[in-house]
C-alpha cells in the first residue's frame, strides 16, 4: 500500500491519469460520443417508410432549417422567451438572495434556504398544470383580473417560476461569499446603497447570476412541457426536437434541430467563460 | 392507458417513452415493402405461408405481452383494475408485459421473437403480418371470438385473403366537441373548426399531432372533391398542401392544441376552449364534470382507431397465447379495457357488463356508425389509395408540415 | 428602509414560489376531478386512493433507485474530477471542466435524444434501468464537481500534506482527512443531485424505455388520466412536505461546515 | 554529534518559467536549531517543502541523516512539519490531531494514548485534549501543531514561520519556549521566517536566502557583523551603506561599507579615538527604550543611529531635529562588505 501510494506520490501525471480517467470516460467518451453521433446523424436522413436512418450525407436537414421560415420563427421565439425568463429570474432572485445573504438572521437564512429548495422536489409537471390552474378562466389569477391566458406570457411566467430556485441559490452563494466588511468599506467611503450595489455588490454578483442564468437558458431553450400546458398553440425549439424525434420518427432532423441549442448554449458559455461563472455554478 | 390512444398510430405527441428503433443504425430493414402496399388494396399484397394452430394442448404455463400501455392492466395503476390476474389464475399462464410506445416500436420488438401476443394498431398490424412476424390465428379456437361485433371482422388491417391474423379488441373515433352554451347554432359538421372557425377564433381546439392532418384531408375530401383526396392517409404533395393551408387558416383561430384529457377537459370547463375535436371518453368526463358540452360524429365521417391483438409467429406458449386473446376479447376482459380505456369494446357481451350508458355513449356495436370512421394509419410513400403513378406524403413530411401549422 | 423593501419584495418573490405549491395541496382535496376554481368540495378520497396507489409506489421506489444509483456514480466520478481539476494544472484544465458541465447546460431535450442515440446504435443496449441510471448520473455529475471542487478550494492543500507528513499514505490521507472533510459538501453536492434525479423528465423520457415507470413519468402519465390527477396532486403534496426531511438534514450539516472555515 | 541532519546539494525548483529555489547546497547539522531567513518570496518555503517532500525539485538531491530521500513522499521521510496556519485536522478533536500519525503508524493504543498526553503536556496543553482545533485560541493551536510533530519523535522538525499569526507579545514568549523545546527534545529545528530577530533570538545557524539562492550561511552574532553583502547587511539589521564617493569622502576608502547604527555615537558621546562626520538631525523617531536620529552628512548618505534613552528626556531629544551635528565611530566597527555581490540586481521572485 505505501509502496503503492509512493509510486502514485511520485508520478503525479499518474495520480492525475487516475483520478480523471474515470470521469473523462464518462463525459468524454459516452457524453461527447453521444453529441458527436447525434451531429453525425444529423447530417444524414430517414428512408420515406419505416424511418430507418440512411446512411447517405446530406445536408438537407440544415437546409430545411435554414430556408423554411417556420424553424426561423421557433428559434427567435424560444430565445426570447430563454433570454426573459433569465432576465425575470435574475430580478426576481437578487432581492431574495441578497435579504437572505446579508440581512437575515443565520436562523431565517436557513429557514430561507429551505423554503427556496422545497419546490425542487414539488414535481416539475404538477407545478406546471397548478400554473395553468392558475392562468385558467375564472381561475385565481383571472378571479383577480390578472391572468395574462394561455400563451407566451403564461409560458415565460411559468418557466420563470420553475427555474427561480436554480437563479436564486448561485446568488445566494455568490453574497454569501461577499465578505459584510466590503460593504461596510463601501458605505464607508461614502458611497450610498445605490453606489455600493452597483460598484461592490453586483459586481460579485455578476458571476453568481451568470452561473444561474446557464441554468434558466438551458433549461429553458429544452423545454417542451410548460408550453404545451400552458402555451396556447405556441411551440418551442424543444418541441420541434422532440416531435420530430419521437412523433415524426426522423432522428436526423431531430439532430439537426437540436444543434440549434446547443449552438446557442455554446456561444452562450464561451462568451461568459471569462467572467469567471463557470466556477460558481 | 387513456394516454395511449394519442400515441396510437405512432403520433406518439404525448409521451411515446421510447425511441424507436431506429436511430443510427438501420439494420433491420424490417417490412419495408411489404406493408407498405397493405391498406385499402390488398393487390399483390401475399402473406408469408405461416402456420395457424389447428389445436389447443395445455398451457406452458408464462406468456410475454407486448401491449399499448393500459391494455393490460394488473392492478399496479389502480388496485380495481384488474384483468390480468383473473388470467393468470384460470389458466396458469403467468404474465410478463412490456409497453410499447410507438407502433414502430412494438414492430421492432415483435421482430425480437420474444413476445407471444401483441396488441397492435391499424398502422403496425399489416406489417407484422407482411414480415412474416405474426401467425393467421384460428379464430375456431377462440371461444369468445364469436361474440366479436362482425363489421370489425376480416377488415383490411386485420385479415388477408379472408384469413384473420387476430382478433379485434376496441376501437373508437374522434368526434367534434362544443360547448353548449357558448357555440349557437349547434354544430353539425367540421366545418366549424375548419371554414368557420373564425365564429369562435381563439377558443377552437384540435388535436395536437401530425396525424391531425388526416382529419383536415378528411374534410377536404369532402368540400373539395377536386383535390381528390380518397384517403385521408395518402395525400401526394398537392393534397397535403392544400390541408396544411387550411389548417394553418384554423392556426389563427387555435387557442390551443391539446393532447391529454385532463388539458381538454379543463379547457372546456373554464370556457377557454368551446369547440374542438375530442374522443368520446373525454366528453364523457368533461360532462360528469358539470362541463356544458356535447360531442357528436359528424355526417362527413372522422378519424380513429382500431386495435387487434396478435400472436407471434414465433411464440413458443401457443397455447397461452390462445387463452390470453380469449381471455381479452371475454365479455368481462374486453369491459374492463374498453372502460378503463375509454373505447368501444369490441365484444357485443361486454356491452351487458359495462356501466349503464357505456356502450351506447361510445356508439358501441353501432355500425353504421363505425364505418364513419377512417382508421389511424401511417402516411407512408406508397399511396394506399392505390395510386401508382404519384408518391405519397410520409409521416415525416407531416411532422414537419405540422410543425409549420403550428408555427 | 431598504431593509425593508427587500424584506417585502422576497416575501412577494416567496408567495409567487408557493401559492402553485398551495394551489397543489388544495387541489389534492378538491373533489373536482379537473381541478376546478374555486373548488366545488373537500373530499380525503384522492388521499386515500394515492395511499392505495401501487403503481405510485412502485414509481417512488424506482425513482428512489435511480436517484440513489445515480448519485453514488456521481459522487464517485465528481468527487474524483473535483481532485484532479483542483490539485493538478494540465493542458486542457478549462476544457475538462467545461466538459463537466456540458451535461446540464445543454439542453435536456438535447442530451436525451443524444444519449438515447448512442446507447441504441453505438451500444448496441435496450433501453431500461441501465440506460436510465447512465443517464441521469451523466447530468448529475456536476452537482457534486461543484460542491467538492468549491470546498477543496476553500481547504487548500495543507491539511493532506500535513497527514502526509504525518506519515499517512495518499489512500490513508484522502479517507482520514480529504473525505471527512469534504463529507457537508459531498452531500449537499449529493443531495441536490438526488432532487435533480429525482423530478426529471425530459432525459428520462428519451433514455428510460417504456418498463421503467419513475415517478415523473408516473405522474406524466396519470395527470392524462382524470380520475388520477388529484392522486397525482396528492403525490406531489406530499412530496414537497417530505422534501424538507433531507434539505433540513444538509442544512443541518452546511451548519456545522462553518468550522471548516474557522479552523484555518 | 557533527552527523549531518539535513544534506541539500544543487537543489533547485521551478514552477513553470519561474525559478524558485537555484542551486542550494546546504549542510543542518545534527540537533542544531537552524534558520531560514529571507524576504517572501526567496525561495526558504519551498526549500523547506522540498525538505518535506511537499515539492520533488527540478534537480539536486535531499539527503536526510546521510540518506537520499530525493524522491520519497513525505509519509517516507522522518521529519515532520509544523504549518505556518497549523493545518489541524477540525474533524478531529486535539488528542485525536496529536495522535494521527501515532495511528497511522500502527502504534498501540495504549501507547499512543500516553504518548499524546505527555507530548500535550510538554507544551502545557493537557487540560484541552478534548477540545475541537476551532475552540482553541491562535497560540494553544500553534502548541497542539508542535505537539503533533513532535509526538512522532522526528529526525528533523520543520517550521514554516510558525509563530507568524501570534501577537507580538506571544511570538516572543513563544520564541523561548520553542527554542527550550528544542533543547530539551534534541531534535534538529529547521525554522523558515522572514523576521530577523525571530531568527537572531532561537538559532544556532541562520541561512539568509535571495532569489532562490543562499546569500550568507553563518551564526547569529556573525551574521550580524560581518554579513557578506548588502543584502544580508540591510536584511539583518539596519545597515547604514557607504558606498562610492561618500565612503571615499567620509572613510578615506573606496569600497562598499556598513556601519551598524548602535555603534555609532552622536555629538558629545564622540570619542576621541572615533572617526567622525558631519551632518544634520533629518529626523527623530522615538521608540521608547531607545530613540533613531536620521543624520544626513554632508557627504551625502543618511545614516541611521541609535541611541538608548538611557539619560536626558524626550523633549531634548527632539529638539535636535534640524540641528547639525557630527556623528562618529570606532574604524574597527566599520564592515567592509564583499565588493563581488554589490550591485546585484536580482529580481525578486514569487514563493508559490
Amino acid at each position: 500500500m505505501a509502496l503503492r501510494a509512493g509510486v502514485l506520490h511520485r508520478r503525479p501525471r499518474l495520480r492525475l491519469g487516475l483520478l480523471l480517467g474515470p470521469p473523462m470516460l464518462w463525459l468524454g467518451v459516452l457524453y461527447l460520443g453521444s453529441l458527436a453521433a447525434l451531429f453525425i446523424t444529423s447530417l444524414w436522413s430517414v428512408d420515406a417508410f419505416g424511418g430507418n436512418i440512411e446512411r447517405i450525407w446530406t445536408l438537407d436537414n440544415y437546409r430545411d432549417l435554414f430556408t423554411i421560415d417556420v424553424y426561423r420563427t421557433i428559434t427567435v421565439r424560444t430565445l426570447l422567451i430563454a433570454a426573459a425568463v433569465t432576465i425575470i429570474d435574475a430580478v426576481l432572485a437578487f432581492p431574495v438572495a441578497l435579504y437572505m445573504a446579508k440581512v437575515a438572521s443565520p436562523r431565517l437564512q436557513r429557514i430561507l434556504v429551505i423554503a427556496v429548495l422545497t419546490p425542487l422536489w414539488a414535481s416539475y409537471l404538477v407545478k406546471a398544470y397548478a400554473w395553468r390552474g392558475m392562468f385558467a378562466s375564472g381561475g385565481p389569477l383571472d378571479a383577480v383580473g390578472l391572468s395574462p391566458g394561455y400563451g407566451l406570457a403564461a409560458t415565460v411566467l411559468t418557466l420563470s417560476y420553475l427555474w427561480l430556485p436554480y437563479m436564486i441559490l448561485p446568488m445566494y452563494a455568490g453574497l454569501e461569499r461577499l465578505p459584510n466588511s466590503l460593504i461596510e468599506a463601501s458605505a464607508d467611503l461614502g458611497a450610498g446603497t445605490g453606489t455600493t450595489m452597483r460598484r461592490v455588490v453586483l459586481p460579485v454578483l455578476f458571476p453568481a447570476a451568470v452561473a444561474g442564468s446557464i441554468f434558466t437558458f438551458s433549461l429553458t431553450l429544452g423545454d417542451y412541457i410548460a408550453v404545451k400546458i400552458v402555451g396556447g398553440a405556441n411551440q418551442m425549439l424543444g418541441n420541434v426536437v422532440y416531435d420530430s424525434f419521437l412523433t415524426g420518427n426522423n432522428l436526423p432532423f431531430a439532430a439537426a434541430v437540436a444543434t440549434i441549442p446547443v449552438a446557442a448554449m455554446l456561444v452562450y458559455l464561451t462568451a461568459v467563460r471569462r467572467t469567471g461563472a463557470l466556477d460558481s455554478l | 392507458m387513456r394516454r395511449s390512444t394519442i400515441t396510437r398510430a405512432a403520433t406518439g405527441a404525448v409521451l411515446a417513452l421510447v425511441l424507436t428503433g431506429c436511430g443510427t443504425s438501420s439494420g433491420d430493414d424490417d417490412g419495408g415493402g411489404g406493408g407498405a402496399t397493405g391498406s385499402e388494396e390488398q393487390g399483390g399484397f401475399t402473406a408469408p405461408d405461416i402456420e395457424m394452430a389447428e389445436s389447443l394442448g395445455d398451457n406452458e404455463g408464462t406468456l410475454s405481452v407486448l401491449a399499448w400501455p393500459g391494455y393490460a392492466e394488473d392492478g399496479s395503476t389502480d388496485k380495481s383494475v384488474d384483468w390480468v390476474t383473473p388470467f393468470e389464475e384460470g389458466t396458469g399462464c403467468q404474465v410478463e408485459v412490456k409497453y410499447f410506445g410507438t407502433s414502430d416500436e412494438a414492430v421492432s420488438l415483435m421482430k425480437s421473437g420474444q413476445y407471444d401476443v401483441v396488441s397492435a394498431s391499424g398502422d403496425a398490424s399489416l406489417r407484422l403480418i407482411a414480415g412474416g412476424d405474426v401467425a393467421p390465428v384460428n379464430t375456431d379456437l377462440i371461444d369468445n371470438y364469436a361474440d366479436v361485433w362482425s363489421f370489425l371482422k376480416d377488415r383490411d388491417w386485420n385479415s388477408v385473403d379472408g384469413q384473420m391474423y387476430g382478433v379485434p379488441h376496441g376501437y373508437g373515433a374522434n368526434l367534434l366537441m362544443y360547448n353548449t352554451d357558448e357555440v349557437d347554432p349547434a354544430p353539425t359538421s367540421w366545418s366549424s373548426v375548419f371554414d368557420d372557425a373564425g365564429t369562435y377564433s381563439g377558443k377552437v381546439t384540435s388535436y395536437d399531432s401530425p396525424i391531425y392532418i388526416a382529419d383536415a384531408a378528411l374534410y377536404l375530401m369532402n368540400t373539395q372533391p377536386d383535390l381528390g383526396i380518397k384517403d385521408p392517409y395518402s395525400l401526394d404533395a398537392d393534397q397535403l398542401a392544400a390541408a396544411v393551408d387550411l389548417l394553418k387558416q384554423q392556426r389563427e383561430h387555435v387557442g390551443e392544441y391539446w393532447s391529454d384529457y385532463l388539458k381538454e377537459t379543463q379547457a372546456f370547463k373554464t370556457g377557454d376552449s368551446v369547440i374542438g375535436t375530442t374522443w368520446q371518453v373525454i366528453a364523457n368526463l368533461a360532462q360528469s364534470e358539470g362541463a356544458t358540452v356535447e360531442a357528436f360524429l359528424p355526417d362527413e365521417g372522422s378519424t380513429g382507431w382500431s386495435d387487434t391483438w396478435m400472436v407471434s409467429s414465433k411464440t413458443e406458449a401457443p397455447n397461452c397465447a390462445y387463452a390470453w386473446l380469449n381471455h381479452i376479447v371475454s365479455p368481462e376482459a374486453n369491459a374492463a379495457v374498453a372502460e378503463w380505456f375509454g373505447e368501444a369494446p369490441a365484444n357485443e357481451k361486454a356491452c351487458d357488463l359495462t356501466s349503464d350508458g357505456f356502450c351506447e355513449s361510445y356508439h358501441a356495436g353501432d355500425e353504421a356508425y363505425a364505418e364513419k370512421i377512417h382508421y389511424w394509419t401511417t402516411p407512408i410513400e406508397q399511396c394506399l389509395d392505390g395510386r401508382t403513378d404519384v408518391t405519397c406524403t410520409t409521416y415525416q413530411d407531416w411532422t414537419q408540415a405540422w410543425t409549420e401549422i403550428k408555427g | 428602509m431598504t431593509r425593508s423593501v427587500l424584506l417585502a419584495f422576497s416575501a412577494l418573490v416567496l408567495l409567487f414560489v408557493y401559492a402553485p405549491l398551495a394551489l397543489v395541496v388544495l387541489n389534492s382535496f378538491n373533489t373536482s376531478r379537473t381541478f376546478e376554481w374555486p373548488p366545488p368540495g373537500f373530499t380525503t378520497k384522492w388521499w386515500s386512493a394515492a395511499v392505495d396507489s401501487e403503481g405510485a409506489r412502485n414509481a417512488i421506489v424506482v425513482s428512489l433507485e435511480v436517484a440513489l444509483v445515480a448519485t453514488v456514480i456521481a459522487l464517485v466520478l465528481g468527487t474524483m474530477a473535483a481532485l484532479a481539476l483542483q490539485r493538478f494544472r494540465f493542458f486542457g484544465r478549462d476544457t475538462v471542466s467545461l466538459l463537466i458541465i456540458l451535461p446540464i447546460a445543454l439542453p435536456g431535450v438535447v442530451t436525451g435524444i443524444a444519449l438515447a442515440n448512442a446507447f441504441l446504435t453505438m451500444f448496441g443496449i435496450e433501453l431500461g434501468m441501465l440506460t436510465l441510471v447512465v443517464s441521469h448520473a451523466t447530468f448529475c455529475i456536476v452537482t457534486v464537481f461543484n460542491n467538492a471542487i468549491a470546498r477543496l478550494r476553500r481547504l487548500g492543500g495543507n491539511l493532506e500534506e500535513a497527514s502526509m507528513d504525518l506519515g499517512a499514505g495518499t489512500f490513508r490521507t484522502f479517507w482520514s482527512v480529504t473525505l471527512p472533510m469534504m463529507r457537508s459538501a459531498l452531500l449537499a453536492g449529493a443531495l441536490l443531485s438526488f432532487a435533480l434525479s429525482f423530478d426529471e423528465i425530459i432525459v428520462t423520457t428519451f433514455t428510460a424505455g417504456q418498463g421503467i415507470q419513475t415517478l415523473p413519468i408516473w405522474i406524466y402519465q396519470n395527470l392524462f388520466r382524470p380520475n388520477q390527477a388529484p392522486v397525482v396532486n396528492v403525490v406531489a403534496a406530499a412530496l414537497i412536505v417530505l422534501s424538507i426531511v433531507p434539505i433540513w438534514l444538509s442544512q443541518k450539516l452546511a451548519g456545522t461546515d462553518e468550522s471548516v472555515a474557522a479552523a484555518r | 554529534m557533527s552527523t549531518t541532519a539535513v544534506e541539500l546539494v544543487g537543489l533547485s525548483k521551478s514552477f513553470g518559467d519561474v525559478t524558485a529555489v537555484d542551486g542550494v547546497d546546504l549542510e543542518i547539522r545534527d540537533g542544531e536549531f537552524f534558520s531560514m531567513l529571507g524576504p517572501s518570496g526567496s525561495g526558504k518555503t519551498t526549500v523547506l517543502r522540498m525538505i518535506a517532500g511537499f515539492e520533488q525539485p527540478t534537480s539536486g538531491r535531499v539527503h536526510l541523516a546521510g540518506q537520499d530521500v530525493t524522491g520519497r513522499p513525505p509519509f517516507a521521510r522522518d521529519v515532520n512539519t509544523v504549518f505556518q496556519d497549523y493545518a489541524l485536522f477540525p474533524h478531529m478533536d486535539v488528542l485525536a490531531n496529536v495522535e494521527y500519525g501515532l495511528r497511522v503508524k500502527k502504534v498501540p493504543r495504549a501507547e499512543r494514548r500516553e504518548r499524546a498526553t505527555a507530548a500535550l503536556e510538554a507544551v502545557q496543553l493537557g487540560d484541552l485534549a478534548a477540545r475541537r482545533p476551532t475552540q482553541l485560541s491562535g497560540g494553544q493551536r500553534q502548541r497542539v501543531a508542535l505537539a503533533r510533530a513532535l509526538v512522532n519523535r522526528p529526525k528533523v522538525l520543520l517550521l514554516d514561520e510558525p509563530l507568524g499569526a501570534l501577537d507580538l507579545k506571544l511570538r516572543r514568549s513563544m520564541q523561548l519556549e520553542l527554542k527550550q523545546i528544542q533543547r530539551d527534545v534534541g531534535i534538529t529545528f529547521v525554522f523558515v521566517t522572514h523576521d530577523q530577530e525571530e531568527a537572531l533570538t532561537m538559532s544556532d545557524r541562520i541561512a539568509v536566502f535571495r532569489d532562490g539562492r543562499i546569500e550568507q550561511v553563518a551564526a547569529p552574532a556573525d551574521l550580524y557583523e560581518s554579513p557578506a553583502s548588502p543584502f544580508v547587511a540591510g536584511f539583518v539589521g539596519t545597515s547604514n551603506l557607504l558606498e562610492g564617493e561618500a565612503a571615499h569622502t567620509v572613510l578615506g576608502r573606496r569600497g562598499v561599507f556598513s556601519i551598524r547604527p548602535e555603534k555609532i555615537h552622536l555629538g558629545d558621546e564622540v570619542g576621541d579615538d572615533d572617526a567622525t562626520a558631519p551632518g544634520v538631525v533629518q529626523d527623530v523617531v522615538y521608540l521608547g527604550s531607545v530613540n533613531h536620529y536620521l543624520v544626513e552628512l554632508d557627504a551625502g548618505p543618511t545614516l541611521t543611529v541609535l541611541r538608548q534613552n538611557l539619560r536626558g528626556t524626550t523633549h531634548e531629544a527632539m529638539a535636535l531635529r534640524g540641528q547639525r551635528v557630527t556623528v562618529g565611530w570606532a574604524p574597527e566597527h566599520v564592515i567592509e562588505l564583499d565588493q563581488e555581490r554589490q550591485g546585484q540586481q536580482h529580481q525578486e521572485l514569487e514563493e508559490s
